[in-house]
């Protein structure tokens, strides 16, 4: 108990300095959330490479958490669905229930050169198709894997702040 | 009342069916092999019974309000106890005689027996009645030992009625022990005539029992504890108690359905009519204590018996017999405690049991013929294939198990409350765990027999005739009756208590 | 008659008595045993004759001679009858000897005897009460009364056969009818006559019974009977 | 001239009449018939004991009845109270009778022929028998037995008439002919379905050889206090209760008390609730279990208290004990068992635990000299009386009409009946939440008012205060949280989501009749859950008249509870107020900020993305009792067995898994079955006794006479 | 009672209701701070109920009244507590009722509601998380009556103003072994009830571990927003008991509005220390398996019998 205490004191903040609010317009579903904005991840086939950066997105040092964004267990909480990865035949329809199963306004963020235009994965035996082809999506995060601080800039976007 | 009425009423009980009896056995002799059985004649049966009830009611209406009434040179003699037990032995006697033309004709329809066949039963039957007649007001001790054992003669082929190897063995085994059983008592008699002529008591009278019972004080102490205690063990065999109970349960489960109710409804019970005489004089002689605590220990064996081997029982008629035995171990337990309560609560019980195991045993005869075997085993769901039998033997399952409408509940209670009063706490607190069992083997094999889905095996559902169906409800409604109610026959009832010893 | 002669008389027909009771445990073969029964049979009238005779009551004699007839002579000529039906059996050779001899007995003949014996002793000592009441010579052969009684009823108790059980029985009663007679120089008349006649019509219902149980189970072993039971 | 006398005579006369009229009523109107004379006795119940409650007394005897003892009868308050509880439920429970058994009405259910699921169908099924589904009499939709037939409709009536007249009873035989009566005919009644299902038998057997036990204890104890009080009327036993030895009145007390938990379902001798109740019709089984035990507590009062008048503390520890070992055994049993009727059989075992945990108290407390405490809790105890019999009369009619309608009494096959028997759910839901003790619901009050009464109870002196309340408040407070988890299993997993068999899916709504018998028992139980204080008054009386204090316990002319001597209060109507104010402020705040009126969308069940949640994937009964099942393991000892069929040709692929757990009733294997076992042992053995030798027999005689002889030589 | 006392219950309603998010919005930021984090600001909770408030409502196939019905209750029922328990004011016009036993039994008909919700989905997580979550209530219910018995010992009654009242008087009360020991149990209590972190993890995503989260998987929109308002009020009501009852002072006994705001104000102050400890407890501990939960909670169970025996023995003034 008191080494977890010296080692609180000892490291202090551990989280970045927040760089400047993004000045692209917010979409008009992400006026509306008001500055929260509750995301649920989708894997929908990927690698895991943008897993792992999302999940350094809301780790300490990014921490997405400060801008008003929290991870939720079920879509029906959730106002984002943050997606990655190349949309293979099995996941094809789970994508389409989750999206439909989140209570509008709902936006779709596409993580990843594979949700894009499939990436590597493209022509795949077991890729139906990018999510882009699947479903509606609103912002998108280029790159393979994406840098944590564009994950979180895109979600700036959204929240507004 | 003036010596010819008396006279009339005392001796019509068993003269009117003895005439029957003669009757028939005149018809017996001239009956050609397959004749039919005349209808009327049948019916003619139930004048004896009609005639006993009658005497009996006339009699109930005057003993109680002005003393004893005796005829012939005080050779019959009617007291209280002795009008209660033939108001008993008249309506059970009435019951079984009204089933036995239905009975007999499903023996004749299954070949077991023809008309000789019937009018030997209908002359044997009627003989029984009067020499239970006799047995109850008969006032020499003598004649009474000298009618019981006319009673266990007569019946013996009438457990023997149909000729199988069961039969031959039940009556052998009926007539030896109870003869000699029979045999002990009259010992008994013998030594308490000893006693009480060396008393000084005159020869003639020395047997007479309202002399005895005046003079018992009198009597040597030894020489009557010593008849006393045969006198319970021989007129206890004939009352199905221990140690001579045994040939019970052999002998109605192979006689007639009605003559095994007739048995076990009221011969048991004059028997111990007979047994509660002497009681009354050896009090008298002894002090209450002697009788109380040999007639107690014997009710309690026999109780202890019946319940275990009850709970262990596969034949039907075997287990009402056991229920019998059951029974008479709580009338005796009843009239052991003595006192104003468990008195006239015994003599209650036995009219209400006469009545529920008549009920019980006559249905049973028609389940007999029904289902053909007497198995607890094999004979299922008798309420959905003939809903009226089914109804009347529950019923009078129930009433044996002592449950309220029914009078054996109020005499129960009444055993119970006079056993804590009289100070007996302990053996009537034992006496209903034993109960206890009984109750749960009865209520078990019951259940078995009447509840369950119709079985497919047993035929199409049949109905139980009006004139079958008749006497036994007629029977449970006497004893709900006699359950809710006394009415008149309160007065009867106290007056049969205080003459044994029910002060 | 002298009261010394009188009191030598009665033990002697006492002793007799309670002789053909033990006899009868003894011997195995029926007809013997039949035979034997008379004989006790006719003790008793004596016991009952002497009685009658000292105390000069003629109703008591003509009683004795009632019940000298009755067993000695009509009870034992039905048991003999019902042994000859057996034996004849209805064809032309005997059938099997067993029917006439208490082959198996259930307790074998010496064990009975020592038992017979403790049944005199534990007669004796209950009879010690009745004796004291009022010791006359008659009073005092109470317990051979009371312990032939006994001893019928182990008869009965331990004989296989029917017949033999049925001998038992009438042992058993003639103890009784003994008792009373020693007691009180017999019971009223009219009970007297009645217990001869239900005795009679005891004996007769055994004999019809003895028939049926022959032709039902083919012998009277009474070791057949055992259908009825709770097993 | 009060009414009492004459309300009496209606019941008696008018259970004659209804026994008649069921018996000899052509089919098609017996129900009819039947149910009013039921109804109208119910309602002359109510009179007499509304009357007697108002503080008039009444005595009779009636010499020429009953042969030996003769018929007498008492009223007081106390009585009063439990003949308006009887008669109040038997008027509501009639109307909805006369409905349940009428031919025809909702769909007959009966067990689907496809969905005979493979999984475990375990749960409380006891020992020995399979559960093969209980095929409905009425869903059998025919003929003239079960319900419907001569006997039992004639037997119903006079079943209401003894309940009603029992606590009238002024004399040992009177209460004894009554108290038997009573038992006789709810045997009958239990009987009546004999011909659908084998248990019927058994549970029959069962309940009418513990009755029956119940009776010897009864009738032992009566018997020897009216031997050693001199006396046989009430009256008689009350004069001479005082001068009889302690030896004495601590035998009859445990005697009659063993008695009355026996009837009143407690631990010990409890064997017969679970398994008379689920067989029962069920307007039956909401008599037994909404009114006949009650006449257990009854008993216990009126000898306890009023004739015995108080005992040393060691008798009312006994009770506190049973009560408390009911209690919370009850509810763990309630918890586990998936067949709705035993669930709710065995939660009357639990509630009449708390009463008599409460009545234990009250002795406790008086026997230290606490009058007004022991008033309290008294009237806590009485109180918990009336509503127990309101919520649980509700719910067995609840349950019956669920099980008319859909043929299944299997929690793990229900559901789906909140869409299909709106009503019924309803009014379960009512019933669940008086059951459940909280706020708006009834049982809450009562039990608040008992907490109290331990609460303050830490001020009566004695160690065995100190140890024992704290120990009573905590199993008062598990069996409340239990109960909690059990009413939400049995409305949940029985109503909400889909049906889960075929039975289930073709449910229809239950004949208004049986619905207005419901509604009359929920209007009861909406009363008594807003204003408790108005039977304050009777409490009063009805405590008074037991004997145990004078003073008040409540105070009068509140609406709600209020103690008559600390600052504790309850108003419940205000509660109930303020809950319904912001549920509604909320539902209006709620719908302030969002602007545009977005209408409420319908949307699939998320299931993770896979496929459409099937009826099978959801939580039954025994998947709900699991973790309760698992922290209570040592005390439950469930018995469970899984047989795994590999397939012929390899041991390692499996072809079938059958998984069976059984939560038996360790009370009764503990006890009951040794029992049993040395009883049929012995009877066996005995059975040489009736050897069928002749010798063997005289063998008897001969010993017999030696024997005697024997003992007259030594000079016994 | 004079118009103060409308005014308190009002203020105590309005300060539970509002500062409700508040408080969660604080213990997630110091949560934050202590792991390094920035932290999403104290509002955030605000932020996300007006969203949700805004969002649109939907209703799962099959669901009845029950499910509407829930989350209303639970917001209704939390909110009734507000107002009886004395945060504020010991003398308002409903403290006449305001007994500790109708507190535990209100927040239970909260728990039981959502239970049914849950149930009424029909999906394995609603059951799961039902079925779960009445296992704990039905364990935690003795052990929080209990600590309300040993509490009400020294007051003499269960009536939550009175004892507040007799404690302030008597501050020694505060310290006795008995009182001690209650709060102790009332802590544990609390935790189980609210569902924080040895009990269940509030922040998990692994529907597995749920147990309060797992009932309200079905819930979006505006029903959302007030099940999770409902239970941050709960957790806000039950900190404001539990400070209540340990450190009594500064609850206005008497009627000046100054002493009433004063107290809102020290109210507020001692629950965010409540929640700041308890925030800070929860970095330092991990969720207990579900199995594990019976042995916590009948280790509070024991505390609280030692607190009702121990007062008895001890004090020996039970007063009545």
């Amino acid at each position: 108990m008191g080494g977890l205490l010296r080692k609180i004191r000892g490291t202090g903040r551990v989280a970045e300095a927040a760089p400047p609010r993004p000045e692209a317009d917010p979409l008009p579903a992400a006026r509306e959330l008001g500055g929260s904005v509750q995301v649920r991840c989708v894997d929908a086939g990927s690698c895991n490479g943008c897993e792992i950066e999302i999940g350094n997105a809301f780790g300490p040092v990014y921490d997405a958490e400060r801008y008003g964004v929290r991870l939720v267990a079920s879509p029906r909480h959730a106002d984002v669905a943050l997606v990655t990865g190349p949309v293979t035949r099995n996941m094809a329809e789970p994508l389409r229930r989750t999206v439909a199963a989140m209570p509008q306004p709902a936006i779709v963020v596409a993580v990843g050169d594979c949700a894009l235009d499939c990436g590597e994965f493209a022509g795949g035996y077991g890729v139906e198709g990018s999510v882009v082809d699947m479903v509606s999506v609103d912002v998108s995060v280029p790159g393979c894997p994406p840098e944590p601080a564009a994950i979180v800039t895109a979600l700036r976007t959204l929240t507004g702040r | 009342m003036n010596p010819a009425a008396s006279a009339l009423l005392l001796t019509a009980p068993p003269a009117v069916p003895l005439a029957a009896a003669a009757l028939h056995a005149v018809a017996w002799r001239r009956a050609a092999r397959g004749a039919r059985v005349p209808g009327p004649a049948q019916w003619a049966g139930l004048l004896g019974p009609a005639a006993i009830v009658g005497c009996a009611a006339a009699l109930a209406s005057y003993v109680p309000g002005h003393g004893p009434v005796t005829a012939y040179g005080r050779l019959l003699r009617a007291d209280g106890l002795s009008v209660w037990m033939l108001l008993v032995t008249g309506a059970v006697a009435l019951l079984a005689l009204a089933a036995s033309p239905g009975y007999l004709a499903g023996e004749r329809a299954a070949g077991h027996t023809d008309a000789a066949g019937t009018h030997r039963y209908y002359t044997l039957v009627h003989a029984f009645l009067a020499a239970m007649c006799v047995a109850l007001l008969a006032a020499n001790l003598g004649v009474v030992w000298v009618a019981i054992e006319a009673t266990t003669i007569v019946t013996a082929f009438l457990v023997g009625h149909r000729t199988t190897r069961a039969s031959v063995e039940a009556a052998w085994k009926y007539v030896v022990i109870c003869s000699a059983g029979i045999a002990l008592a009259f010992l008994g008699t013998v030594l308490i005539y000893y006693a009480a002529r060396q008393a000084g008591i005159s020869e003639a009278s020395a047997l007479d029992w309202p002399t005895l019972a005046a003079h018992a004080g009198r009597l040597d102490p030894a020489v009557t504890r010593l008849g006393t205690a045969l006198v319970v063990l021989g007129f206890g065999a004939k009352a199905g108690l221990v140690p001579l109970h045994a040939w019970l349960p052999d002998a109605h489960s192979q006689a007639p359905a009605p003559v095994s109710a007739l048995m076990s409804g009221v011969l048991l019970a004059v028997s111990f009519t007979a047994l509660l005489r002497y009681k009354a004089v050896a009090d008298t002689a002894l002090g209450a204590g002697y009788t109380r605590g040999l007639l107690a220990t014997v009710a309690l064996v026999t109780l202890a018996l019946s319940a275990v081997l009850l709970l262990a029982q596969r034949d039907y008629k075997r287990m009402l017999a056991y229920s019998s035995m059951e029974h008479m171990s709580v009338i005796a337990l009843g009239a052991a405690i003595g006192g104003p309560v468990a008195m006239p609560a015994a003599l209650l019980h036995v009219a209400g049991h006469g009545l529920a195991k008549t009920v019980a045993f006559c249905s049973a005869g028609h389940i007999l013929r029904l289902r053909e075997t007497t198995r607890v085993g094999r004979v299922r769901g008798l309420l959905a294939q003939s809903p009226a039998l089914g109804a009347v033997f529950g019923l009078a399952v129930v009433a044996l198990l002592g449950l309220p409408p029914f009078s054996l509940f109020a005499s129960e209670v009444g055993i119970v409350r006079g056993g804590f009063t009289g100070g007996l706490g302990w053996a009537v607190s034992l006496a209903l765990a034993l109960v206890l069992f009984a109750f749960a083997a009865l209520g078990y094999r019951t259940g078995r027999m009447v509840l369950g889905p119709p079985v497919a095996a047993a035929g199409p559902p049949q109905a139980l005739g009006v004139t079958s169906a008749v006497p036994l409800v007629a029977g449970l409604l006497a004893c709900a009756a006699l359950g809710t109610a006394l009415g008149p026959l309160s007065h009867l009832l106290t007056a049969a208590a205080t003459t044994v010893g029910g002060r | 008659m002298s009261h010394g002669v009188y009191a030598q008389l009665l033990d002697l027909a006492c002793g007799v008595f309670l002789l053909c009771a033990v006899v009868v445990l003894w011997r195995r073969e029926l007809a013997v045993v039949v035979r034997v029964l008379a004989v006790q049979g006719a003790a008793l009238a004596a016991i009952a004759a002497v009685l009658g005779g000292h105390e000069r009551r003629w109703g008591l004699l003509v009683v004795a001679a009632g019940v000298g007839v009755l067993r000695a002579g009509v009870l034992p000529y039905l048991l003999r009858r019902a042994l000859d039906v057996g034996a004849v059996g209805g064809g032309p050779y005997r059938e099997d000897v067993s029917e006439g001899r208490e082959t198996r007995p259930v307790v074998n003949v010496a064990a009975s005897l020592v038992v017979a014996a403790l049944l005199v002793l534990l007669a004796y000592a209950v009879a010690r009460p009745l004796v004291a009441l009022d010791p006359t010579p008659a009073t005092r052969a109470l317990p051979v009364g009371l312990s032939v009684v006994l001893i019928g009823f182990f008869a009965l108790v331990a004989r296989r056969r029917a017949l033999a059980q049925v001998v038992g029985f009438l042992v058993l009663d003639n103890g009784i009818t003994a008792t009373a007679f020693l007691a009180a120089s017999g019971v009223p008349p009219i009970v007297e006559l009645g217990v001869s006649f239900d005795v009679l019509l005891a004996v007769l219902v055994l004999y019809v019974l003895t028939a049926r149980m022959r032709a039902a189970f083919g012998g009277t072993d009474l070791d057949d009977l055992r259908e009825l039971s709770d097993r | 001239m009060n009414a009492v006398g004459p309300a009496l005579a209606a019941v008696g006369g008018l259970a004659v009449a209804g026994a008649l009229a069921g018996g000899l009523a052509p089919a098609r109107v017996r129900p009819l018939a039947a149910g009013l004379c039921t109804a109208g006795l119910g309602a002359a119940g109510v009179v007499a004991g509304a009357a007697a409650l108002g503080g008039a007394r009444y005595g009779v005897w009636l010499p020429g009845l009953l042969p030996l003892a003769g018929v007498r009868l008492a009223v007081d308050p106390l009585s009063g109270l439990f003949m308006a509880v009887t008669g109040a439920v038997t008027v509501a429970v009639a109307v909805y009778g006369v409905g349940y058994a009428s031919p025809g009405g909702g769909m007959h259910g009966g067990r689907g022929p496809g969905d005979e699921d493979a999984a475990g169908s375990a749960g409380g099924r006891h020992a020995g028998s399979d559960a093969h589904e209980p095929r409905d009499a009425l869903a059998a939709g025919g003929g003239d037995h079960g319900v419907r037939s001569r006997g039992a409709q004639a037997v119903g009536p006079v079943f209401a008439g003894a309940m009603v007249l029992v606590p009238a009873a002024g004399s040992v035989s009177t209460f004894l002919l009554l108290w038997e009566l009573m038992a006789l005919a709810s045997l009958l009644l239990v009987l009546a379905e004999h011909r659908e299902r084998p248990t019927v038998r058994s549970a029959g057997l069962w309940y009418a050889v513990m009755t029956h036990l119940g009776l010897v204890l009864l009738l032992v104890g009566l018997a020897l206090f009216a031997a050693r009080a001199g006396g046989e009327s009430f009256a008689a036993l009350r004069a001479g209760a005082g001068g009889m030895p302690a030896g004495v009145r601590g035998t009859v007390f445990v005697m009659t008390a063993l008695a009355f938990t026996s009837k009143a379902g407690l631990a010990p001798l409890h064997a017969w609730l679970p398994r008379a109740h689920p067989e029962a019709p069920s307007h039956v089984s909401a008599l037994m279990s909404a009114a006949m035990v009650n006449l257990g507590v009854y008993g216990l009062l009126r000898v306890g208290f009023d004739l015995l008048g108080g005992g040393p503390a060691w008798w009312w520890l006994l009770l506190m004990g049973a009560g408390a070992l009911s209690a919370v055994y009850g509810i763990l049993q309630a918890a586990m068992a998936s067949d709705l009727k035993r669930l709710l059989a065995y939660s009357t075992s639990e509630n009449l635990g708390l009463v008599v945990l409460g009545t234990g108290a009250a002795g406790l407390f008086r026997a230290a000299g606490d009058r007004p405490l022991a008033a309290l809790a008294l009237a806590a105890a009485l109180l918990h009386v009336v509503n127990h019999a309101a919520f649980k009369a509700l719910l067995f009619c609840a349950a019956g009409s669920v099980l008319r309608a859909t043929g299944l009494r299997d929690l793990d096959r229900l559901g789906g009946l909140r869409a299909r028997m709106p009503v019924t759910a309803g009014l379960f839901a009512l019933g669940a939440l008086g059951a459940v003790a909280l706020p708006p619901g009834n049982g809450f009050v009562s039990e608040w008012l008992l907490l109290q009464a331990l609460v303050h109870g830490l001020a009566v002196p004695g160690a065995a205060a100190a140890v024992v309340l704290p120990v009573a408040v905590a199993v008062i407070a598990l069996s409340a949280g239990l109960a909690a988890a059990v009413f939400v299993k049995a409305l949940g997993v029985g109503f909400f989501a889909r049906p889960r068999s075929a039975g289930a899916g073709r449910a229809v709504e239950s004949p208004p009749a049986m619905l207005a018998g419901m509604a009359l028992l929920a209007a009861c139980c909406a009363a008594l859950a807003l204003v408790p204080g108005a039977l304050g008054p009777a409490l009063t009386r009805a405590v008074r008249a037991a004997g145990v204090g004078t003073e008040k316990p409540l105070a009068d002319g509140e609406l709600g509870v209020h103690l008559a001597h600390t600052s504790a209060a309850l108003h419940p109507l205000w509660v109930a107020l303020a809950l319904v104010a912001g549920t509604a402020a909320v539902a209006g705040l709620a719908r302030l900020p969002a602007r545009r009126r977005a209408r409420r969308r319908d949307a699939r069940l998320w299931d993770c993305g896979g496929g459409a949640p099937t009826a099978r994937m959801a939580y039954t009964a025994t998947s709900f009792a699991e973790p309760l099942q698992r922290v209570f393991d040592d005390v439950l000892a469930p018995e469970q067995d899984v047989d795994v069929t590999p397939v012929r040709e390899s041991a390692y692929l499996v072809e079938r898994v059958r998984f069976q757990r059984l939560v038996p009733d360790r009370i009764e294997h503990r006890l009951y079955r040794p029992l049993l076992a040395a009883v049929s042992g012995l009877a066996d053995r005995a059975r040489g006794l009736g050897g069928g030798s002749v010798h063997l027999y005289l063998g008897y005689g001969l010993f017999g006479l030696v024997a005697v002889l024997a003992a007259l030589v030594v000079g016994w | 009672m004079s118009a103060t006392g409308y005014v308190a219950v009002a203020a105590q309603v309005a300060v539970v209701a509002g500062g409700a998010p508040l408080l969660t919005g604080w213990m997630r930021q110091v949560r934050a701070r202590l792991e390094g984090r920035a932290g999403a600001g104290v509002v955030q909770p605000w932020r996300d109920a007006r969203k949700l408030l805004r969002k649109e409502p939907v209703s799962p196939t099959g669901t009845g009244p029950a499910f509407r019905l829930a989350p209303l209750l639970l917001v209704a029922g939390t909110a009734v507590v507000a107002a009886l328990v004395p945060l504020a004011a010991t003398r308002t016009p409903v403290s006449g009722s305001a007994d500790l036993i109708l507190v535990v039994a209100l927040l239970a008909l909260g728990t039981v509601a959502l239970a049914l919700a849950g149930l009424d989905t029909g999906t394995a997580f609603g059951g799961m998380g039902a079925s779960r979550e009445m296992t704990i209530a039905a364990l935690v219910e003795p052990t929080i009556l209990l600590a309300v018995f040993a509490v009400s010992i020294p007051a003499g009654s269960t009536n939550l103003p009175a004892i507040v009242a007799g404690t302030i008087d008597h501050p020694a009360r505060t310290a006795s072994p008995a009182e001690l020991l209650a709060v102790a149990a009332l802590v544990v209590a609390v935790l189980a009830e609210t569902g924080r972190i040895p009990v269940d993890n509030p922040a998990t995503h692994l529907e597995l571990t749920m147990v309060h989260e797992a009932m309200v998987l079905e819930y979006a929109g505006p029903d959302l927003a007030l099940v999770e308002l409902g239970s941050q009020m709960r957790l806000a009501v039950l900190l404001g008991l539990v400070a209540t009852l340990a450190a009594p002072w500064g609850v206005a006994t008497g009627g000046s509005p100054a002493l009433l705001a004063l107290a809102l104000a020290l109210l507020v102050a001692k629950v965010a220390v409540l929640g700041t400890a308890l925030a800070a407890a929860e970095v330092f501990r991990a969720k207990v398996r579900l199995f594990k939960v019976p042995e916590l909670l009948a280790g509070s169970f024991v505390l609280a019998l030692l607190a009702v025996v121990g007062s008895y023995f001890l004090t020996g003034e039970a007063g009545r």
